[in-house]
């Protein structure tokens, strides 16, 4: 069974499902060191991505449509970061219907690439790359799905020991240890995703 | 905990039914150019600099109550407290840019660095040179000048480099008006309470009664320490020593104070702070050339409030002093 | 319960306090004729009608941010939310009025009449001539307007009767005029939170999460009713048909509309609720002559917001659209 | 033992006292049914008479110092009901630096009268007017002091059973019901002052 067109818009209903669960679980740890909105920048950005892969002949197309609707609906952080991630990812997938499952890790690789690219970002920061850094390494060396599922759990448990250095919490010095990134955890719940559905 | 009491139809509707209600109520002064892009009826025209300004919602007047003739062209609306994606900032600088290149100025925040930055590319490919100057007034926020957040003080900034680009002076000219503005404006707030963001209408954070946070960001983003509320002098003195010092303005100077609040915080306690601002910039042989008070940058209902000083020079003073005509601010 | 958080030193003092700040604020517009008592620098002169306002604080900008050119002439200033005993209001008639008689104009309650009443004899007893306009705006107030409150509509009322008078028309035109303002203006509000006392500091009354006031009045009396919360469509629709129904007025006819904040409410709500209120004036067939969005007539930070109608006549509209240059407001 | 000036100014200060340790009990009363500052009007306008009379030569004087004082402090509806009370009673006592005992419950009967004349009050609107007129009532039939306080009291008690027709609460309608009025409530304070003070 390959991941096909119609595979990669279950994935998006699903990150769109999960997401709005996760909303306010976000919100509230984007509170304790942000702005309080990453569930929802999360939540609207997979519900749009989610509107947009539907009918497309590709998963080129797919990543691409998703990009560009989660950037729109979003803006904020996450938005140009998942993007780019998102438009790695397409160029990964290519201009076919469907890829074998073998392949899919390399998803992740690229997306994380993406981010890292858009973010400047690098391992330590207390951002989401905590999270996808990890998790394309452990693809990278050929791991399984729960492997690169486990591998971003454990970076986005460690961002709770990190002191932030990028992003909205790099001001607060000190006061964000003990907290987990937000961006770093709902990482987590789309690689979650991804290791159900491509898997 | 019950949902934040809110006089709204829908949270993920409500920026875009603000805006509705923005566009009646001002129709003489702005007019929507493409979704999430408002631009200003009178002001934009060939020869000129496009001033665009943008950033997330909720903090109104800022940044939307800001465009106008003699200020900014066009402003590019994000979703509450989230940077606009890059769309309506190129859209916004397609419909006001007059041959003479295009000023992005916004809050320095990661999720708009990179938003505009990709607008900047977008336009760029378009042929449009876009420039980019970042407000970072928040002296709470960093040490580092350069990586302070953009809090109230933008609406001096912006207001001197609308005035630049107003008087039809080139990019460059503006651009250095705007990074001047920019450098000689200072900042700090406390806030009393938190906000709620209308999709969650929970409480962003947590602030026990007695407390407040010092150096608070206008997006609920924590301050440089919690601390016992304190009396008003007492507020405005740890504002004004933190600011006097870094300002180390000879005696003699003038500055501009806007004496904000975050939302729910009323005029009386605004002009009781003011009163004693006037106070120390006395004492400090600082004259006030202008004085703002009330609610011109705001964490939609978040106690709290803000000073914002500005050390005039005679051009930034011109510039201040230069007539502007905005939906919800009026100079001149 | 803990105190509220608030912004002050004492309590007692926070009103003088406040005063100290707008004199310093607004050098230019505003200065102290005698304690609690705010004279407009530039206004007053021979032969006008001196239009003297006044109320409790803890309405800002209502009443001193109203006081300039081409509006009020001068304003006594009561504690918060209480009527400012006669003296202030003597004092500001006798700095102001310029032969032509005194115009006293407030809001319909039973302390301010019964102090601006005395103020009005001890004028008398100097051999001045002072008329009262009582402002009666608020419709949920009573079903006999003589009883009803003067609530935010005052902004209009008040402006009106300003312009009269700098027209240089005399008293009893000036008297006219206000009455016929006062007349045909119309608002109704709700509150969804109480607000505090400096003094106190404890919330001045109980309203739980998920409900709000209907026909609260601007220092927290209690409404009509107490209701669940609703929609901003359903709040503004509720105001709406009342208003339409007791204006009375016919398609074709322009309204000036003031969309208000009691606090802290912030303008994303506003302009949600403006929204609305524009649709249905267009539904209505009435044209929106100018609408005026904010805070204008507060009660300190309680949360809420009130939809005003100016229901115009051609005398009306040149009063409203003849500039005025104020502390906290201007047209022109 | 006459009342004399110096028997005037503990009054004032008695009341200046009771009025401060009642305040927030009558913010809270009348934030039920009026704007929730009766407490504060009555503490600051006693304060300032208390401060006014002090070393005056005649009870006369103390009197109408003590109403200047509490209109200026106060304004607001119990400044000028009071101030008009308390110009009466000066006219009742006169300008003398000591008035017999005996005479005065006519100064309750001069200050009921004034408050009467300047709000158009009657008994039965919910107002201060329901506590000082059957005070007076007592007073003008030869009661004992306590027998004026408990006419007073039970005035002020039966408020809570009507329905306001003056004043700030009027707008109320039945909403007004059972809750006791504040102006009552204080004006009983004042009447229980006088009688320990006077009596
Ligand atoms: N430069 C960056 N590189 C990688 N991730 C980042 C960067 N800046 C921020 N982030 C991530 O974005 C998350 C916040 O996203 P979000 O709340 O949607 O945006 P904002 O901070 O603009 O409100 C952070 O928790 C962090 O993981
Ligand atoms: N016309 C009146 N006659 C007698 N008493 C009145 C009248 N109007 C109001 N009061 C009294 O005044 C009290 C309220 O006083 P206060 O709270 O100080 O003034 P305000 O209502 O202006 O806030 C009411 O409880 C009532 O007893
Ligand atoms: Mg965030
Ligand atoms: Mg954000
Ligand atoms: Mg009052
Ligand atoms: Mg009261």
């Amino acid at each position: 069974m390959d991941f096909t067109t119609e595979t990669c818009t279950q994935l998006f209903q699903a990150l769109a499902i999960r997401m709005a669960a996760e909303r306010d679980a976000l919100c509230a740890l984007d509170g304790l060191i942000g702005d309080a909105d990453h569930g929802i920048a999360m939540e609207q950005g997979m519900q749009a991505a989610a509107a947009a892969v539907a009918t497309l002949p590709t998963l080129q197309d797919q990543f691409n449509a998703a990009a560009k609707a989660f950037l729109n609906a979003v803006g904020a952080s996450s938005g140009p970061l998942y993007a780019t991630a998102l438009m790695r990812a397409a160029k990964t997938a290519g201009p076919r219907a469907a890829m074998p499952r073998a392949e899919t890790p390399g998803l992740i690789i690229a997306m994380a690439e993406g981010i890292a690219h858009r973010g400047k970002a690098e391992p330590g920061q207390k951002t989401m790359i905590d999270a996808w850094y990890p998790a394309a390494e452990a693809a990278k060396s050929g791991a399984s799905w729960p492997d690169i599922v486990a591998a971003a759990q454990a970076g986005a448990d460690g961002t709770a020991q990190m002191q932030a250095t990028l992003g909205r919490a790099a001001r607060l010095g000190a006061r964000s240890l003990g907290h987990k990134d937000p961006g770093a955890v709902s990482a987590c719940v789309i690689i979650e995703e991804c290791a159900k559905i491509l898997g | 905990m019950a949902p934040t009491q809110k006089l709204i139809n829908d949270g993920n509707r409500a920026v875009d039914e603000m805006l509705v209600g923005v566009l009646a109520a001002h129709p003489n002064h702005l007019t929507l150019a493409a979704p999430r892009a408002i631009v200003a009826k009178h002001g934009p025209r060939p020869g000129k600099v496009a001033l665009v300004i943008g950033g997330g919602s909720g903090h109104e007047p800022t940044f939307l109550g800001f465009v106008g003739k003699g200020l900014a062209d066009a402003v590019a609306v994000g979703n509450v407290f989230a940077s606009p994606p890059p769309q309506p900032a190129v859209d916004a600088a397609l419909a006001t840019h007059g041959g003479a290149g295009v000023l992005f100025m916004y809050g320095n925040y990661a999720g708009d660095v990179m938003n505009f930055d990709m607008a900047s590319e977008m336009l760029e490919m378009e042929g449009i040179e876009a420039r980019t100057v970042l407000t970072t007034d928040d002296i709470a926020s960093s040490s580092d000048r350069l990586k302070r957040r953009g809090v109230a003080g933008n609406v001096f900034i912006f207001k001197c480099a609308g005035a630049a680009a107003d008087l039809m002076l080139p990019l460059a000219e503006v651009e250095r008006i705007a990074r001047n503005a920019n450098a000689r404006t200072y900042t700090m707030g406390v806030a009393l309470s938190a906000c709620s963001l209308p999709q969650t209408r929970r409480l962003n954070f947590d602030l026990p009664a007695g407390e407040m946070e010092i150096g608070m960001g206008i997006h609920g983003e924590p301050g440089i320490r919690r601390g016992p509320l304190k009396s008003a002098n007492d507020v405005a003195d740890e504002i004004m020593d933190a600011i006097l010092m870094e300002m180390a303005a000879p005696a003699g100077s003038k500055v501009a104070v806007l004496m904000n609040s975050l939302g729910s915080t009323p005029l009386m306690e605004l002009y009781i702070l003011y009163a004693r601002v006037a106070e120390r910039l006395g004492q400090a042989g600082l004259t006030v050339h202008s004085a703002l008070v009330g609610p011109y940058c705001t964490s939609m209902e978040m106690a709290g409030a803000s000073i914002t000083l500005m050390h005039l020079d005679d051009e930034l003073t011109k510039m201040l002093d230069h007539p502007c005509d905005c939906a919800m601010f009026r100079v001149g």
